[in-house]
């Protein structure tokens, strides 16, 4: 492989000092505080309401479209006939860097069906919406479609998602908008 | 023309011992017992060119020289009347019609080899050829030709006639050999030979009864006559069996080396309804077809291995130009794979593969893909399996789907 | 049905062998023609005479397509289905043989008289198409010589 | 030595000289140089039927299966080659025509041959365009083994396993060609003390274990090594475990036990006896704590009350009654080491004559000569050696503790037949003294017991094991101890500095 | 008397810091918010109103009060207890003596704006900066967690390092206008320059103001020298902080900006001098005069300085949230190899140009 090597630049004798160039990071910074302070105000007086100064979404108030592929809490996905899609193969706990996926496996009651999963435990408190999970499942049985973005409890124990839990859950209503990537 | 295996064919009761010891029957193996040693039975088979009649044309001198003369175990010969390869008849025709002829020759092998011990493997629906050849048996135990001391030479052989039960693979020597011992006929791996551990891990020899079946005729007459008949690399002459779309299907004797078309138009009186041939398969099912343009070969092992196919047991199947060569080819892998043995892998899979692939063109379902793709699988299959059944699924697919390419692509 | 080898054919059989497992195939070939088939329990019984587990004798039966694990009827018509008599008409046989019994491959009829099966190549090539009926063979073959042989077989064993 | 010259042959470029009569692929193993194979195993016979061992060998025009070729003098061998690997990828294209390649839900997959293979030759688009013939999944052979006949290669080597090693034909090939199928003799039971060996020897997930059977990804497990405490043949095994994480559902630790090959004892085999033997480690009836009893009551205490209690029970009977008025059981399950701590301590510094090496060997326990031995303790003959045996039979220790003559009975270790076959009665009875056990399971004797002594079992500690041939075996502990058992050994050490004995020689 | 105006004026002081440190949180987050194109802090409301978030310092405080007062079980509790206290005290403590009005006459009484008017004060102010360390090392000690302990260190080697540079740089002005009483040196700055310039300290004394000013900020141990703490790190010294000790602890941080702004302006900026306005009113230069009542100018230079301080406040927030963090070895090389040379180069030159000049 080839490797490029990047010719550092030399600074010269006055960006050396670094007065210049820390006034001008000031300069910047400040520059963004005055003109939102600026806006803000006017704001205040119901001037210039086209222009934003700032773009934080006032979440809960306000909330953001959650855009396609995003990975917001997990789900199983139901058969037909509302049985788990999931046949325990337990690659989704192979693939978890974070641990937080326990399966147990059973014998299915359905004769097509090999196996099934008796419980299957997402620990939420460990989980790092990594996505893994769901790209390593071969049956498309997890997804994290759900599109529910809040996680908190009071409990360590209602951290733990059980099977059914899981399972009851639907995909976010209603379909996710076409983002400019598809 | 003279006949030599068949001379006997059209007596009225050819198959009993009377008629044949009329026309000089168990002569060969009264000078050999009182003369001969073994070793010059071996040496003048050896010299007589004759080659197996099973298939793969192998020297049958050859093949007795390989049994170990100083092995202390006893030795067997088996006799390999398991003829199922479609389109051939000619061991059923003499198991029923001079069974003694065999016998007589088995009895010359046995003696050649030092088998005190011959198996006749017998096709299990031979019921009549069967029959007949358990009755020479037992006609030649009460004449001493079998049984301790025969003809008070103080060679001694028994032999036993063995049934198969429908399974095509048991033509297969050491499918043979295992079904002899009760079990399934599943081949054998090689190393070891049957030669030196073959039947009851004994040494074995297998021959096919046409083979043997020559054995008291170069006795008889000697082996130059014998090579004299054929051509340069095989003595004798071969039992053809013609079948398919012709006018007179038969069991025609001629010498090796007679040309392909001379054999449909003369001897078998030309195809049904004066219809051009299409092709013809050379020798049984599992030897690739010739097309119309490649019959005038000479039908000897050696001209038709050049020509891309093979003698095999000489079973010439004519096609016509009416026959679909897609239907043709599935009846022939369909035949395979119902009688692959199921032991090892690319056999097993692949004889299946063919059936499907094959019934889906003939249904008209067929891809573009679909010829190199059977290509690809009788590729795959050929010369990588445990006995030469994968060879002979292969073959017919190579020469068919190469020869009538376009029958085997979608219409478009 | 009885099923069982007498005492004599079982010593002939054994004589005829070095190894008793040999004489497998012989003593399962009458047991077929004793029984018309070749029933669990004279698998078992096979097993026991040559001294081996029935697993070994069933792996036999299975392997073999002249054994037949099932009663079948009186009259077995096996129809050659090799190259040379399909290319001279056995599918023609076969489908006449299915329409006058009324039933498919591998059936019997419902008065136990027949059992339709096909065959691979019964050496008859040289008289295509051809049919073995019980341990006869009609070749070659025709739709009239088929019928006159059925119409027999009803009367002399029906 | 025959005498014959060892033929000398060069695989892939390396040479290497073999025993006459030794295979190509006998030649490449011990070379290293991995062939791919489906029915060839070493111990079993050479049937070349899976035709995936193809090699190249100079001078022959057709690829050779290496499991049946013998090795040649001068032979040169290529096993990477264009032509070897298509012959490689069409034999698995074969194999896959029907296999449902259903490794998610396989137990076998992350050891199976077919996958690796599969995943090496990157068979990934089928040409296969037929519809796939449906078999018989979920097929129960017997107690132990189910089979999956879709992913079956019919390899057969578990057909000749029974033949050849166990000695029943239990299992057949039947049918022909491309309809054959694997299976028991219709309506007979898949049933032998040596079953499990097929599902190790399976190369697919044609025959899986029913207890190891969707417990667990064999990719998750840990290995160990370790020797089998089930009987006195003392089988190597591999231990397959995970560490107990606690956030696990299940908790389970140990999920298998494998045989580990060692031509002198056990060859690549075991028992099923010992391979379900590893459901005792994770036993719920395993003891977690030193218990006491208080009256009716029994009791947790924590270790050092328990070491003080013991030994002050010990010195009061030693000094009210004397030594003799002692009973000790050293059950044949402990190790050497324990054996011979508990020589040192009771024997040698207490004076106790009263000393069993637990009850003599069933006689009509089952045995056979593959492996299992009537004997179904690991270590008789490691007790011997450490000089424990020889004084009072178990027969005359009971008689005496029956009769009052014996104030205390010391117990050591787990009466490991009774632990397996649940239904065997404990000899142990209720008497008039303190009755001591020192052992890994609860059992029925419990109830008499004043003080239980949780010991860990032998998966759990370092030691040695001496077989019934006299090999001594060494091993490691593979997982931890069980909840707060401690060492056999290390109890004992304990107890006898409880007593005020020196710890360096007790 | 003088006890109550004294008690008065430190209430006032004490006052004063506290409103404008909890202004400070609030600033700190509003102000980095609007940086940022951000809204900041906004949602603690009283009865719905939000007053752009200035409930926070109070929610703030509450919710601080109400914590738990954790202290590590291997750690000391008293030192614990005591280190924030420490802390805030010495941080408070330093304005003391920062002069934020002239003297006014009131009751007969000329009452200086300043809690203690020391001639020494400027050392007095370097006292309490140099105590403010104890606190640091105390509660990072104390704590029995090795990343405080690390936090406080580099806090303590921190410190000291640029106690030296802040102690050097003021020594060019305290020559120049001779004296160490911070309300003199605020009282001489309100003089001209050439008749027209205002002699503030920074115009007198430009590097020095560079490397006061610098110095300063590494003394309050804040962005980019805030390694002592290091919120994006595990390492700080009131790691093991909770409730209001920690509360304490972050007030004080506020604190000690609001005193070093104030001594900036005191040294650097006039102290509360508005530039050519004098006791009765405007002089310009240029010889303009407007009278102006007392108490006028008195707010007037109130309002400078309290401005002032609000604008160095504001300006030390600006520099926080505008450069990143020193590594270590940087951070000592500033101080060593570049503050320290740099002052002791401008009391030399100084002292020169003093020489000459006088």
């Amino acid at each position: 492989m080839e490797t490029v090597k990047k010719e550092k630049r030399s600074l010269g004798f006055l960006e050396q000092l670094y007065v210049g160039e820390v006034v001008k990071g000031l300069a910047i910074t400040g520059r963004h505080f005055f003109r939102n302070l600026f806006i803000h105000t006017a704001h205040l007086f119901g001037l210039m309401k086209s222009r934003k100064g700032a773009v934080t979404v006032q979440y809960p108030e306000e909330r953001r479209v959650i855009p396609a592929g995003y990975r917001a809490r997990h789900r199983l996905v139901r058969r037909e006939d509302g049985s788990p899609r999931c046949v325990a193969c337990m690659l989704c706990p192979t693939i978890c860097p974070a641990q937080c996926i326990h399966v147990r496996a059973g014998e299915s009651p359905d004769p097509a069906i090999e196996k099934y999963p008796v419980e299957f435990n997402i620990v939420l408190d460990r989980c790092v919406m990594c996505g893994l999970c769901v790209e390593a499942c071969p049956v498309d049985a997890i997804r994290m479609d759900t599109g529910i973005v809040e996680m908190s409890a009071y409990d360590r124990e209602e951290f733990v998602n059980r099977r059914d839990l899981l399972l009851g859950m639907n995909p976010q209503t209603p379909p996710l908008p076409k983002t400019r990537h598809g | 023309m003279e006949k030599i295996l068949t001379k006997n064919f059209d007596k009225p009761g050819s198959h009993t011992l009377k008629v044949y010891e009329e026309g000089g029957g168990y002569e060969a193996l009264r000078k050999v017992l009182a003369l001969w040693t073994p070793e010059q039975v071996a040496a003048e088979v050896k010299k007589s060119n004759l080659r197996g009649r099973g298939g793969a044309g192998f020297p049958t001198g050859l093949k007795w020289g390989f049994v170990p003369k100083d092995s202390p175990k006893e030795k067997y010969l088996c006799v390999n009347a398991d003829e199922g390869e479609p389109g051939t008849f000619k061991d059923r025709m003499i198991l029923e019609r001079d069974p003694h002829m065999l016998l007589e020759g088995a009895i010359l092998a046995s003696y050649a080899i030092g088998a005190g011990k011959a198996y006749i493997y017998i096709r299990g629906e031979f019921a009549l050829g069967g029959e007949r050849m358990e009755t020479a048996v037992s006609e030649a135990y009460a004449r001493n030709y079998l049984g301790p001391n025969i003809l008070g030479s103080g060679f001694c052989l028994d032999v036993t006639v063995h049934y198969g039960a429908g399974a095509y693979i048991c033509g297969e020597e050491t499918a043979l050999l295992e079904s002899i011992e009760g079990k399934k006929g599943w081949p054998r791996i090689r190393p070891p030979f049957p030669a030196v551990a073959g039947l009851f891990r004994r040494p074995t020899v297998i021959n096919n009864v046409e083979t043997l079946a020559n054995v008291p005729h170069i006795i008889n007459q000697g082996a130059e006559w014998f090579a004299s008949l054929g051509t340069e690399k095989s003595g004798g002459t071969k039992l053809f069996c013609i079948s398919g779309r012709v006018n007179r299907p038969g069991l025609y004797e001629l010498p090796l080396g007679t040309p392909l078309r001379r054999m449909i138009e003369e001897e078998a009186g030309g195809v049904i309804g004066g219809k051009r041939i299409k092709g013809v398969i050379p020798g049984g099912a599992s030897c690739p077809v010739l097309t119309e343009k490649e019959i005038d070969v000479p039908m000897d092992f050696d001209s038709l291995a050049r020509a891309g196919s093979m003698l095999g047991s000489g079973a010439v199947i004519v096609l016509d130009e009416e026959t679909s060569m897609v239907e043709t080819l599935l009846n022939l892998e369909r035949f395979f794979a119902r009688e692959s043995c199921g032991q090892c892998t690319p056999c097993r899979e692949g004889t299946r593969w063919f059936v499907q692939v094959l019934t889906r063109i003939a249904k008209g379902k067929g891809t573009d893909g679909d010829p190199d793709l059977l290509l690809d699988i009788a590729d795959h299959m050929a010369g990588r399996t445990v006995c030469p059944l994968g060879d002979a699924a292969a073959g017919p697919v190579k020469s068919f789907v190469t020869k009538y390419i376009q029958e085997f692509l979608p219409i478009s | 049905m009885e099923y069982k080898l007498t005492e004599k054919e079982i010593d002939s059989i054994f004589a005829r062998y070095p190894d008793k497992k040999a004489a497998l195939l012989p003593i399962l070939r009458v047991i077929q023609t004793k029984a018309g088939y070749i029933s669990p329990e004279a698998e078992k019984y096979a097993a026991e005479l040559i001294v081996v587990q029935p697993a070994r004798v069933h792996e036999v039966v299975t392997f073999y397509s002249w054994f037949r694990e099932k009663p079948e009827g009186k009259n077995l018509i096996l129809v050659c289905e090799s190259i040379s008599c399909s290319l001279l008409g056995s599918e023609e046989i076969l489908g006449h043989l299915k329409k006058t019994l009324g039933i498919d491959v591998g059936e019997t009829t419902p008065d136990k008289l027949f059992t339709l099966g096909t065959v691979e190549c019964l050496a008859h090539c040289d008289a295509s198409p051809s049919v073995m009926i019980n341990d006869e063979i009609l070749a070659p073959a025709t739709i009239e010589a088929i019928e006159r042989v059925i119409e027999e077989k009803r009367r002399n064993t029906g | 030595m025959t005498g014959k010259a060892m033929p000398t042959l060069t695989i892939d470029g390396k040479s290497i000289s073999v025993k006459p009569g030794s295979t190509v692929i006998q030649a490449a193993d011990r070379l290293g140089i991995f062939i791919p194979r489906f029915c060839y195993h070493p111990a079993l016979s050479v049937v070349g039927s899976c035709r995936m061992c193809m090699v190249e060998i100079e001078r022959l025009p057709k690829l050779q299966t290496a499991c049946t070729t013998p090795a040649v003098d001068g032979m040169v061998v290529h096993t990477g080659t264009d032509k070897v690997r298509d012959a490689r990828r069409s034999i698995l294209e074969f194999l896959l025509i029907n296999h449902p390649i259903d490794c998610p839900v396989c137990d076998k997959a992350g050891e199976c041959f077919l996958q690796d293979y599969y995943m090496e030759y990157g068979l990934y688009t089928s040409r296969y365009l037929e519809e796939r013939w449906n078999k018989r999944k979920v097929f129960v052979l017997g107690p132990t083994i189910v089979m999956d006949e879709e992913r079956c290669v019919l390899c057969s080597r578990c057909v000749r396993f029974f033949d050849e090693v166990s000695g029943v034909k239990r299992l057949g090939i039947f049918e022909r060609s491309a309809e054959s199928y694997l299976s028991t003799y219709p309506g007979e039971v898949l049933n032998d003390p040596y079953c499990g060996n097929v599902v190790d020897l399976c190369p697919v997930g044609a025959l899986t274990d029913r207890d190891f059977r969707f417990e667990q990804r064999v990719w998750m497990l840990k290995h160990g090594d370790a020797v089998c405490p089930f009987c006195a043949r003392g089988c190597n095994i591999t231990v397959d475990y995970n560490e107990k994480s606690g956030i696990q559902i299940n908790d389970r630790r140990v999920y298998r036990f494998r045989p580990r090959y060692n031509p002198e004892v056990n060859g690549y085999w075991m028992c099923d006896t010992g391979r379900y033997g590893c459901r005792t480690v994770d036993s719920p009836e395993r003891i977690t704590e030193p218990l006491m009893r208080e009256g009716k009551r029994i009791i947790p205490v924590v270790w050092e009350t328990m070491i003080k209690k013991t030994a002050l029970r010990i010195r009061e009977v030693i000094d009210q009654d004397g030594p003799e008025c002692i009973g000790l059981i050293v059950y044949p399950s402990v190790t050497c080491e324990t054996a011979g701590a508990a020589k040192r301590l009771f024997v040698e510094h207490l004076g106790v004559r009263n000393v069993s090496t637990g009850f003599p060997v069933d006689p009509s326990a089952y045995e056979d000569d593959i492996l299992i031995r009537k004997d179904r303790f690991p270590n008789r003959r490691g007790l011997e050696e450490a000089g424990l045996s020889g004084g009072r039979d178990a027969e005359w220790i009971l008689g005496a503790w029956g009769k009052g003559e014996l104030k205390l009975l010391y117990v050591i270790g787990d009466d490991l037949p009774r632990l397996l076959n649940k239904q065997k009665p404990s000899p142990i009875f209720e008497a008039e003294g303190v009755l001591i056990l020192q052992k890994s399971t609860a059992g029925p004797e419990d109830e008499f017991a004043r003080m239980i002594l949780p010991s860990v079992m032998s998966l759990e500690e370092d030691g040695t094991f001496i077989n019934f041939e006299g090999k001594a075996q060494q091993f490691k502990a593979v997982v931890s101890p069980f909840g707060e058992s401690l060492g056999s050994g290390d109890i004992l050490a304990r107890l006898a500095r409880a007593l005020g004995l020196d710890t360096e020689t007790a | 008397m003088d006890i109550l105006i004294i008690l008065i004026k430190i209430f006032m002081m004490i006052g004063f810091l506290m409103v404008m440190g909890l202004l400070l949180t609030w600033v700190e987050r509003k102000q980095s918010a609007v940086m940022q194109d951000r809204i900041g802090a906004n949602r603690a409301d009283i009865l719905g109103m939000r007053l752009m978030g200035l409930f926070h310092p109070l929610a703030d405080a509450l919710k601080l009060l109400t914590k738990e007062d954790f202290v590590p079980p291997s750690g000391s509790r008293f030192i614990h207890t005591l280190a924030p206290f420490i802390a805030f005290t010495t941080a408070l403590v330093g304005f003391a003596v920062i002069p934020f009005g002239p003297p006014i006459h009131l009751f007969h009484r000329e009452i200086t704006l300043q809690v203690a008017d020391i001639h020494v004060g400027i050392l007095f102010v370097f006292v309490a900066a140099g105590l403010s360390i104890y606190g640091v090392i105390l509660a990072g000690w104390s704590s029995a967690n090795r990343y405080s302990l690390l936090g406080a260190l580099r806090g303590a080697a921190q410190t000291i390092s640029y106690e030296v540079s802040i102690g050097l740089s003021v020594i060019g002005l305290l020559m120049v206008f001779g004296s160490l009483s911070l309300s003199e040196i605020a009282h001489a700055q309100g003089d001209l320059i050439w008749g027209f310039l205002p002699r503030w300290g920074v115009m007198v004394q430009p590097l020095g103001f560079l490397i006061f000013f610098t110095a300063a900020v590494a003394e309050t141990k804040r962005v980019p020298f805030d390694l002592p703490e290091g919120e994006s790190e595990i390492i700080g010294f009131f790691l093991e902080y909770s409730g209001m000790k920690f509360g304490l602890l972050w007030i004080g941080e506020f604190v000690e900006i609001v005193v070093m702004s104030g001594l900036i302006t005191a040294l650097f900026f006039g102290g509360w001098q508005v530039p050519f306005l004098y006791e009765h009113g405007f002089e310009f230069p240029w010889g303009t005069r407007a009278g102006l009542p007392h108490g006028l100018v008195l707010t007037l230079q109130v309002a400078s300085f309290v401005f002032k301080v609000a604008f160095f406040c504001w300006f030390q927030m600006l520099v926080r949230w505008t450069f990143p963090r020193f590594r270590y070895d940087q951070l000592m090389r500033l101080g060593w190899k570049g503050l320290l040379p740099l002052s002791l180069l401008n009391i030399l030159v100084t002292g020169i140009v003093i020489l000459v000049f006088d």
